[in-house]
């Protein structure tokens, strides 16, 4: 197809690059340099999608970032699919494809648009007021039904594999928006020195200067100025000039975060970019160049495709090379429209008229368009629209008084609207600034600031390209210059009134403040028009109108309720003119109407850029063991506990957990097997208060402890709560080697730190990690001693010389090692201890030296059988945050004697000695066979009526091949007083009985620990 | 109360829509009444309905600093549900969930309440154990809970990704009859029933001071609109509860933090069910106009400045996005942050103070909304009998002094 | 992401450290002279001001040291940062 | 007779897979630095210039600078902490003289030579790749070399010390150091 909207010349599109690209299906033409929109309206396409609720067919109304009608999906394969894209923000690219959506079956002709017939029985909030009849019928018929009509765009269905990336960044001075304002910003903070980052959401930097064909700089072409500006800046070290990237948020503490888009504007992107990157930029100062958003008119059949907004068909026309169409008519209500009448009357478009809101035309503009022969009318609406797909007339009616006289019908191909400028201050109002309504100009503009930030140019209501480019200037060189005094991100001032040092003479349109706040008369029978305020949402102003009519009287409250402002465009041109139609509504200020929040994203925001790097196994740090890659090479099944893998179980050909765990369990007990406890955490307490330290954490007594000895220690939180536990080992009187669980580890350290620094001050001891200094070998079973023997050097072995629960320096292969003999199990073992980069090589000569006693590796699973076997428990399992150390059998632990420790206090409440406490117990079940549920809970009347009172629960259950039988460890209110007794394990399908009994099934006396 | 129905909004729209009448007066504040609500949130207006509606109390006044509905009610990310592991838990939680399911007839004002399941994802052993000691504690308390494997999982929200992930998703608790509602529904509904019934809601109004009297009773609220007197006063005020309490010298067991969700854009359908993660910190489910609506975890530090740092939220959908790859081209539209008041066992405190005639009902930490009803409910039950109900009679502000804490959290504590 | 001024390292990022809660709350010397009710203050009161708060924070990804702030909870703006130890400096707001 | 019969120890360094399949980017070139002696001493003030003594490299009492002599580093950590490291060394001597010279003095000294690994990353563009990570500005003014301290990298802790305006050392526990590693890749994979 041809672009026969194209102009001849003109436009700043590489009319060299041809482009071709494919719509709903068909191929089309465009040019390098186009956006999507641009290239589809060179082909004459203005219906481009179909609207939220009401299915109207739409156009395009803007040519930027708050365009809320031209949604796009655009795939560049399956997995490669983002839905509800704007297409005047789309770059063309050779090949590009996109789809048109929220339509079936086609956009000509679509089954939704029945919805609009209907559309008086939906009025805003309708669905609050109905559906509720039949009961349940809400879930099973109307939500389906509004769930499959709402929505967008449709969601991708495979996983996305684009990287993204982020970086932080520091600078002195972070200019947004790279319009003439932020040029000029720019430009005086880097003539100053300092470090500028410059962003602008566009491909190219300019901003409206990028629609300027008249206009001129210091005496040179608008374009000319802008392109040496550029070359300035970019020769400058000290400024990083960022194009399609978006300042979308707005963070405490001058944190700005900015999407890169790196690689979608490419037909073949290299996969070694990311997709998008994330900045966060921590700016000394901030100024803020966001310009100002033309605001719609709101008029009847303001929605039909063809029906835009004046500002953008001048951006069409000037920079994309494309006329919006070639008979327009204009309904403005400032010199907008004017400035955009003769620009399109200069590129071939017929203007059939010039409807002005305004009564008395006495600016330069529109005597230039009398001038031109233009049929300009004053105090003249528009007050409907014709044609089906696309405008086809336009009626104007003249306004006396209150009412409008009988509409002329103007044939037209296009509408172009213009109420005014609003400044975008979302960034201002993110940053926690206060906004101020300025009567005068009808706005509301940055007040008093939160962060240090600085506004520049039309986003604070300065106009006129001189006034904004000496704006811009000043407010750069203040930047520059507070950023030097820059102490900390304390609480900004609201910056004072800034003087440009440089003068930018320019020529330029200057189109005043004029504008049009609300919905414009048209003297119809409100109940046959449709005026668009909030074009996605399908939020007419008859809506606006009847929430207030129902008590909704806080814009918040209306915006909720009729939804205007909350689309995709986050009302970027509706906010506006919704609170002027609440303020004639209500008779009330606009002020006093409230102003919506803006929030961060600015603009919608990949979610991939937030997640980054992060994805997979880069989700979290994956820990692994000095000893992992051995057991992975030999079978072992890993579970994650806390950030590490651990070695589960190892499975010998055809063997399933049960197997191979019954299988380990046997070899530990009748001979000899090998655990990898890496993960246990270690703290090494130094220094000569180590001991009186230990006192007052652990609930133990520490100070008999000789050097040599090891010692089972039970921390508590202050609440009197089991926090953790672990063997201690004292290597010297003023150094203790602690343990703690594999998860605590990090819990236990800043817990010790915490009553350290802040409690006990001068206490002269201190802490070191040394979970990873250590890799740790359990080598446990009757054997254990056979196996070590021939291994060890400078330490005697023997029961005597080395009694269980005791701890010696020496070296083992060679290899320094701290010694543990000490057992989980419950059979003779010992913990070696050795510098985790010889972990491995340990582990294999111990495999190597036990293998004459078939020696076996173990998992955490069997180290679970064999600890409940012994009635041992595990900190998280059977205890969970809520239990003492009494209700697991640990009162033994706690030193009786000790004035105080941490915990001791909670302790001594009643309620912590209560009598129907949870106390740990063991259970058999009547059926040895049976193997209990953990998390199952135990009753006494398992008929009883629901709620069913429960006694307590399996903490741990596993079959145990030593007992030929199951076993269980329970926790279960006055459990101990209640041992003999039988009661019931309540299951979905029946109850199991089970004994309760002493939580010690094998060797109780401890007699294999001596062996 | 003008009725809404479908006939009505057919009727009304032959009017052009004009027949409608406020949902809720506008009332200046009486120089009294007989119980004055601070806090115009879902449970202060659900408090109010169920003073006039069960025990006769109209003379109630309800006094919003902003406007109605605009704390967390309006912020949260609507999850109901009652799989609670404690009976006192289970108690509450359970009884919200049977009150939902009425409650779009009850008020006659669509909630939209959506029993699309609530599914919890179990990644490790120790969390395994945690849901099946929930599954069957629920089951025996009378509540739905159900445990699926992974299998069941992948097969009842396919969307998710539960193996190629960095912790692997071993199964799930399900519970069927959780789901979400309309949270603006909530306090709107509550709100126009109530006011029906002559409860007066009064917004834009901040309480200054709490008067009490020699005896030391409550005597009435100092507002930005003058005195009012009133018999009882109930505090409602979620993240501000302790400022109101102190106005009446309550120290309290609360602390304030900013809780940040976000939505994406609107999508057509793509996500069944509410699925909840708290091993890696992800809530995600799919709103009625499409949006994907996902809470993230607190931040680290007390506030009240309703925002939050971005890390939260990168942290949030690192999270999202393993668990739903696809979902990664998907665009947040809008972030945003709430105040919530978190007690040391982060359950609730709904209970008489140490100050005759003043009630709290806070510490509701982030999962407030899926009780709004049944707080509200139990709330007017204490306030209004002076005694709390049996429901919320372990809630009590004496339960730190004597450890009778109710402490889920703690409960699930990952350890081990 | 706020910037904290560490009394050591001076202004790092907010991820470099760990929330202490409410600062100056000093453990009882004797716990057991203390009331079931005033070990239940000193556990779980807390100011939890609208407006300045002194908190703890502890630059765990630092030098590890835990230090005092004074902190806006409305503006999340730091007035002051002193060392453990210190008294609070008399800047106002809730004690 | 033990010895013979015993293979000679083999350190392992868990980057060692990850470094032999590295690809080389001139930006940012990355290394997995060999085994160090490393040393983590605490101690009040009169224990701090008698360790540096015995060190060989006193202590730097300014936070976050490192002092260097004859391949010796001393990294201030925190105000009462610091990491000794000797790259290629046996950590028992070190320990043994620092100990003795500090004998009844209130300070701790633990051998943490196992505890971490170091990675080197080198180039024009080694702060950039770094920043895609770790949240400090590290422009020369403020991250000027021989400036250490412990940071984070993505979700992992490390320590960082600036050698050279475009060398860093980074010191990262064991078990966080292949995260790190392909994180590192990852940043600098679009500078290949």
């Amino acid at each position: 197809m041809t672009n026969r909207f194209r102009t001849a010349s003109g436009g700043r599109i590489d009319r060299t690059a041809p482009v071709t690209f494919r719509f709903d299906g068909t191929t089309y033409n465009g040019f390098k340099g186009d956006t999507l929109a641009s290239a589809l309206i060179a082909n004459g396409v203005h219906l481009v999608g179909r609207s939220f609720k009401y299915h109207r067919p739409r156009g395009f109304l803007s040519a930027g970032s708050d365009e809320p009608n031209a949604l796009v999906t655009v795939a560049r394969d399956a997995a490669r699919t983002a839905p509800n894209l704007r297409a005047t923000q789309v770059e063309l690219y050779d090949g590009l494809t996109a789809a048109s959506q929220n339509r079936w079956p086609s956009l000509n002709f679509d089954a939704g648009a029945m919805n609009d017939l209907f559309s008086p029985f939906l009025p805003s909030g309708f669905y609050y007021k109905t559906f509720m009849w039949p009961a349940g019928a809400w879930k099973r018929f109307y939500e389906p039904k509004i769930r499959a009509m709402a929505g967008l765009g449709v969601a991708p269905t495979l996983p996305d594999p684009d990287r993204y990336t982020q970086n932080y960044a520091h600078c002195d001075v972070l200019v947004v928006g790279a319009g003439p304002a932020g040029l000029a910003a720019a430009l005086a903070a880097a003539e100053s020195g300092a470090k500028v980052i410059l962003s602008d959401e566009q491909a190219e930097f300019g901003g409206s200067l990028l629609s300027e064909t008249s206009a001129a700089i210091e005496g040179k072409p608008a374009a000319k100025w802008l392109a040496e500006t550029l070359t300035n800046l970019e020769a400058r070290d000290n400024v990083t000039l960022l194009t399609r990237t978006t300042a979308f948020g707005y963070f405490p503490h001058n944190l700005i975060a900015l999407a890169e888009r790196v690689t979608e504007h490419l037909a073949a992107p290299d996969p070694d970019l990311p997709r998008e990157r994330l900045w966060q930029v921590r700016a000394k100062e901030v100024v803020l160049a966001t310009g100002a958003l033309e605001r719609p008119l709101v008029f009847p059949d303001n929605d039909r495709p063809g029906v835009l907004l004046a500002d953008s068909g001048r951006t069409y026309l000037n920079r994309y090379g494309v006329k919006p169409g070639e008979r327009a008519v204009i309904f403005t209500a400032c010199d907008a429209g004017y400035r955009t009448a003769l620009d399109l009357a200069t590129g071939g478009v017929t203007i059939s008229a010039i409807a002005d809101l305004r009564a008395n035309l006495d600016g330069e503009l529109p005597a230039r368009a009398l001038k031109a022969g233009i049929d300009v009318r004053p105090a003249t609406v528009v007050t409907g629209t014709s044609g089906r797909l696309r405008v086809s007339s336009a009626d104007l009616g003249k306004v006396k008084g209150g009412d409008v006289a009988s509409p002329e019908k103007v044939a037209c191909d296009v509408v172009l609207m213009s109420g005014g400028f609003t400044p975008s201050v979302h960034l201002f109002s993110q940053s926690r600034g206060k906004l101020a309504w300025d009567a005068a100009s009808g706005a509301y503009l940055p007040g008093t600031s939160v962060e240090r930030e600085r506004s520049a140019g039309a986003c604070r209501g300065v106009y006129g390209l001189q006034r904004v480019l000496e704006d811009g200037y000043a407010q750069g060189e203040a930047a520059a210059k507070a950023s030097r005094d820059f102490a900390s991100p304390s609480r900004g001032a609201t910056p004072a009134p800034a003087t440009s040092s440089r003068a930018f003479p320019a020529q330029a349109d200057d189109l005043g403040t004029d504008g049009f706040i609300g919905a414009t008369p048209h003297g119809r029978n409100p109940a046959f028009t449709k005026a668009l305020v909030d074009w996605q949402n399908d939020v007419t102003s008859k809506d606006i109108k009847l929430a207030t009519r129902e008590g909704f009287r806080s814009i918040e409250h209306v915006k909720r309720y009729t939804t205007t402002g909350m689309a995709t465009d986050q009302g970027k041109t509706s906010n506006m003119n919704a609170l002027g139609i609440v303020s004639e509504a209500l008779k009330e200020e606009v002020p006093k109407i409230g102003l919506t929040t803006f929030r961060p994203p600015f603009t919608p925001t990949t979610f991939g850029i937030f997640a980054g790097a992060a994805r997979g196994d880069l989700l979290d740090p994956l820990r692994k063991t000095a000893i992992h890659d051995w057991a992975a090479e030999h079978g072992a099944a890993f579970e994650d506990v806390s950030m590490w893998k651990r070695a589960h179980y190892f499975p010998k050909a055809g063997e399933d957990m049960h197997a191979a765990v019954a299988r380990e369990c046997k070899a530990v007990r009748s001979s000899v097997g090998m655990f990898d406890a890496s993960t246990l955490g270690k703290i090494e307490v130094v220094g000569p208060d180590a001991a009186e330290f230990m006192n007052r954490i652990y609930t133990n007594a520490w100070a008999k402890l000789e050097p040599g000895r090891l010692r089972y220690g039970v921390m508590l939180r202050e609440d009197g709560f089991v926090m953790d536990d672990g063997v201690v080992g004292r290597l010297a009187a003023d150094r203790f080697h602690v343990t703690t669980t594999t998860g605590g580890a990090p819990r236990v350290l800043a817990h010790m730190e915490d009553y350290l620094q802040t409690e006990w001050p001068d206490l002269d001891v201190w802490l070191t990690s040394t979970t990873e200094q250590w890799a740790v070998i359990a080598v446990q079973g009757q054997n254990a001693r056979a196996v070590l023997q021939p291994l060890i050097e400078g330490i005697d072995l023997s029961k005597e010389a080395f009694p269980h629960m005791s701890v010696r320096e020496g070296r083992i292969c060679g290899v320094p090692t701290r010694l543990f003999s000490v057992s989980f199990t419950g059979e003779l073992g010992f913990e070696v201890n050795v510098p985790a980069e010889y972990g491995r090589f340990v582990w294999e000569a111990i495999f190597a030296a036990g293998e004459p006693f078939g020696i076996t590796p173990y998992g955490t699973e069997t180290m679970h059988v064999l600890r409940a076997e012994k009635g041992y428990i595990i900190v998280g399992q059977e205890t969970d945050g809520t239990a003492t150390p009494d209700d697991v059998n640990l009162g033994w632990a706690v030193g009786k004697a000790k004035k105080d420790f941490v915990g001791k206090r909670s302790l001594a409440r009643d309620s912590m000695s209560a009598p129907d406490r949870k106390q740990l117990v063991g259970l058999l079940t009547k059926e040895p066979a049976i193997v209990l549920e953990e998390g199952a809970q135990i009753v006494a009347d398992p008929g009883a009526p629901v709620p069913v009172p429960m006694l307590g629960f399996v903490t741990s259950s596993y079959p145990s091949a030593t007992l030929g039988r199951s076993i269980a460890l329970a926790v279960i209110k006055g459990g101990r007083a209640r041992i003999g007794e039988t009661l019931f394990v309540a299951m979905p399908d029946r109850a199991i009985e089970v004994e309760l009994v002493e939580p010690a099934f094998y060797d109780p006396k401890g007699e294999r620990l001596n062996a | 109360m003008q009725k809404f129905s479908g006939f009505e909004l057919f009727r009304r729209a032959l009017g052009g829509h004009h027949g409608w009448q406020p949902q809720w007066r506008t009332p200046e504040p009486k120089a009294s009444y007989d119980v004055i609500i601070v806090g115009a949130g879902g449970h202060g207006l659900a408090t109010a309905y169920y003073l006039a509606k069960e025990h006769g109390i109209r003379n109630v006044a309800v006094i919003e600093r902003g406007w109605l509905g605009g704390g967390n009610t309006g912020r949260n990310t609507t999850i109901v549900r009652s799989n609670y592991l404690f009976d006192e838990s289970a108690g509450l939680y359970e009884h919200a969930v049977k009150l939902w399911e009425g409650l779009s007839t009850d008020l006659n004002y669509n909630v939209m309440y959506s029993a699309r399941g609530v599914l919890m994802l179990a990644h490790n052993h120790h969390d395994e154990i945690s849901f099946k000691r929930h599954v069957h504690s629920n089951r025996l308390n009378g509540v739905d809970n159900e445990w699926l494997n992974a299998e069941q999982v992948k097969e009842f929200c396919p969307p998710l990704n539960i193996k190629s992930m960095r912790y692997p998703i071993l199964g799930g608790a399900l519970q069927r009859r959780g789901g979400t509602a309309r949270h603006d529904a909530v306090a709107w509904g509550f709100a126009r029933a109530a006011d029906s019934r002559g409860v007066d809601i009064i917004q834009n109004c901040e309480v200054k001071g709490i008067r009490r009297g020699p005896d030391g009773a409550v005597e009435g609220v100092e507002t930005s609109k003058g005195f009012i007197g009133a018999k009882k006063v109930g505090v409602v005020a979620a993240g501000h509860t302790s400022v109101v309490m102190a106005m009446a010298g309550v120290r309290m067991p609360l602390e304030s933090y900013p809780l940040q969700a976000l939505v994406s854009e609107p999508v057509k359908p793509a996500f069944p069910t509410v699925v909840m993660s708290n091993t890696i910190h992800a809530y995600i489910s799919q709103s009625d106009k499409g949006e994907m609506v996902i809470g993230a975890g607190t931040d680290a530090y007390t506030s009240y400045s309703q925002r939050g740092g971005l890390h939260i939220t990168t942290h949030t959908l690192d999270a999202i996005c393993e668990l739903v790859p696809q979902f990664r081209r998907l665009r947040m539209l809008r972030n945003w942050g709430g105040i919530v008041d978190v007690t040391p066992d982060r359950s609730p405190i709904i209970a008489r103070t140490p100050v005759p005639g003043l009630y709290v009902n806070c510490g509701w930490g982030t999962g407030g909304f899926k009780a709004t009803p049944g707080s509200g409910h139990v709330f007017a039950h204490t306030i209004a009998r002076d005694t709390p109900h049996a429901i919320n009679a372990p809630f009590t502000l004496e339960r730190f002094r004597d450890g009778f804490l109710i402490d889920e959290a703690a409960a699930a504590a990952v350890a081990h | 992401m706020l910037i904290i001024d560490c009394p050591w390292c001076g202004k790092r990022p907010e991820i470099e450290f760990r929330y202490g809660g409410e600062a100056h709350i000093a453990r009882p010397a004797d716990p057991s002279a203390l009331t079931d009710q005033e070990w239940a203050d000193f556990l779980y009161s807390r100011t939890n001001p609208k407006g300045l708060h002194a908190e703890r924070w502890r630059h765990i990804h630092g030098c590890g040291r835990y230090f005092n702030a004074v902190r806006d909870t409305v503006s999340d703006f730091f007035v002051v940062t002193y060392k453990a130890g210190e008294a609070r400096p008399d800047i106002g707001g809730d004690k | 007779m033990l010895e013979r019969s015993m293979p000679t120890p083999v350190a392992a360094n868990p980057l060692d897979a990850l470094a032999a399949s590295s690809r080389p980017v001139e930006a940012a070139r990355l290394t997995a630095l060999g085994p160090a002696a490393r040393l983590a001493f605490r101690g009040r003030e009169a224990a701090i210039s008698p360790a540096g003594d015995a060190f060989g490299v006193a202590l730097p009492r300014e936070a976050c600078r490192s002092h260097q002599a004859e391949g010796r580093f001393a990294l201030w950590l925190g105000p009462d902490e610091w990491l000794l490291i000797v790259p290629g060394a046996e950590p028992a001597p070190i320990f043994a003289a620092i100990e003795a010279a500090t004998a009844g003095m209130p300070r701790s000294l633990v051998d943490v030579s196992a505890r971490s690994v170091g990675i080197e990353i080198a180039g024009a563009k080694a702060a950039f790749v770094l920043n895609q990570g770790c949240p400090l500005d590290l422009s020369l003014d403020a991250f000027p070399v021989g400036m250490c301290t412990r940071t984070v990298f993505h979700k992992a802790e490390i320590v960082l010390v600036r050698l050279a305006p475009d060398i860093f050392h980074i010191d990262v526990w064991r078990s966080f150091a292949p995260y790190v590693w392909e994180l590192l890749e990852e940043g600098r994979r679009e500078l290949a």
